[in-house]
């Protein structure tokens, strides 16, 4: 392991930016493009605010915990909530389905999140929790240019 | 200068190190000309709403000045 | 409380500037000026710099914690380590003392994170380690720019 952060913190729309902003610092020592690092912050962002919104449904009643590993330019993440749960985990992958349509939201949060990154994983047990566990993999900078 | 930005407009593959210590330099100039008309610091949402940026990324650029290599040169000197 | 946080990391030195994010990002919602933001950050720096060279010693081996809280324009913030503790606080508290002259180190740590908040806290226990909690109030900017 080349590093290892727990950050834990109370489950509130303001400190969706402050994973954020820690997420990207944790990933600063393999110098992502600009590109990767707004698509990992957008898969971090989909993961918190899916705590907040439906774990908790309401601002400031619970906690989240970020669990962030390194090992060379392999970063995995996982989003813990103690809320509400998953009941069916593969309908709530699938793109366009959502529980909370009267919010405005769009259903496509778990479909960014596979699509921005290399594993997705959800575990959960109704009213014990999910954890959301992301495994993202930064092609070095002469690779992607390859690609590209 | 302008090209430096066109560069980090165009291309994603830009190292976010570069982008930051850019964004550094016009935090630093917009500080200058912040203090100069108002007589004190602007705040980090001010600054913000000046260049157009998020407030997260005026925090992220700010920090850039210390890198991390710089306790380990400390450390190890 | 307006804001709770807690961050654990591996001893190391590339996470203290990792150290300094969170903390900026956590006191981002005061909306402090650069030069706030600064002298905040060198607090928690030296502190966090304390625990890795002088807690443990060797880059690595330890764990350290922060706690912080925020109550509308005041940080409470709680740097722990498990490491090897403070004999004599109060003289560690002197300007200019250092137990490590050789590498170069200031003896200024506990004077700069004193001046530049309103209260530090020192509480160590030989070979158990030692927690250093800072209080830090914000001035609103209209009262900050009436003394100027
Ligand atoms: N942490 C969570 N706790 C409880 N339910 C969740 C959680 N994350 C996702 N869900 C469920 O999965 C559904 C799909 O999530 P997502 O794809 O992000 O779409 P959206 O958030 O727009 O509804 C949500 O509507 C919700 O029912
Ligand atoms: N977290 C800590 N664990 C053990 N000893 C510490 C810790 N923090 C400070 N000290 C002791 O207090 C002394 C003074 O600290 P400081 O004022 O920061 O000066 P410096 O770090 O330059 O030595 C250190 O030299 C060290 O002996
Ligand atoms: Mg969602
Ligand atoms: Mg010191």
């Amino acid at each position: 392991m080349d590093n290892e952060i727990t950050l834990s913190f109370i489950a509130k729309s303001e400190n969706e930016a402050l994973a954020r902003m820690v997420m990207s610092s944790f990933i600063a020592a393999i110098d992502p493009t600009i590109e990767e690092l707004s698509e990992f912050k957008t898969v971090i962002s989909e993961a918190v605010t899916n705590a907040i919104v439906h774990g908790y449904e309401e601002d400031g009643v619970g906690k989240i915990e970020i669990h962030a590993q390194r090992l060379d330019r392999e970063i995995v993440v996982s989003i813990v909530d103690y809320g509400r749960g998953i009941r069916d985990v593969s309908q709530a992958r699938e793109p366009l389905f959502t529980t909370k349509p009267e919010q405005e939201r769009s259903g496509m949060g778990f479909t960014i999140m596979e699509s921005f990154s290399d594993d997705v994983e959800i575990y959960s047990i109704p009213d014990r929790g999910t954890t959301v566990t992301i495994t993202k993999r930064f092609v070095p900078i002469q690779e992607s240019s390859r690609i590209v | 200068i302008g090209e430096i930005q066109r560069f980090l407009r165009d291309d994603g593959m830009v190292k976010i190190s570069r982008s930051i210590r850019e964004l550094n330099f016009k935090i630093r100039h917009a500080t200058d000309d912040f203090l100069k008309k108002h007589e004190r610091q602007p705040t980090i949402l001010e600054l913000a709403s000046i260049l157009e940026v998020s407030r997260e990324e005026i925090v992220m650029a700010t920090d850039a000045l210390r890198d991390p290599a710089s306790l380990q040169e400390q450390l190890y000197e």
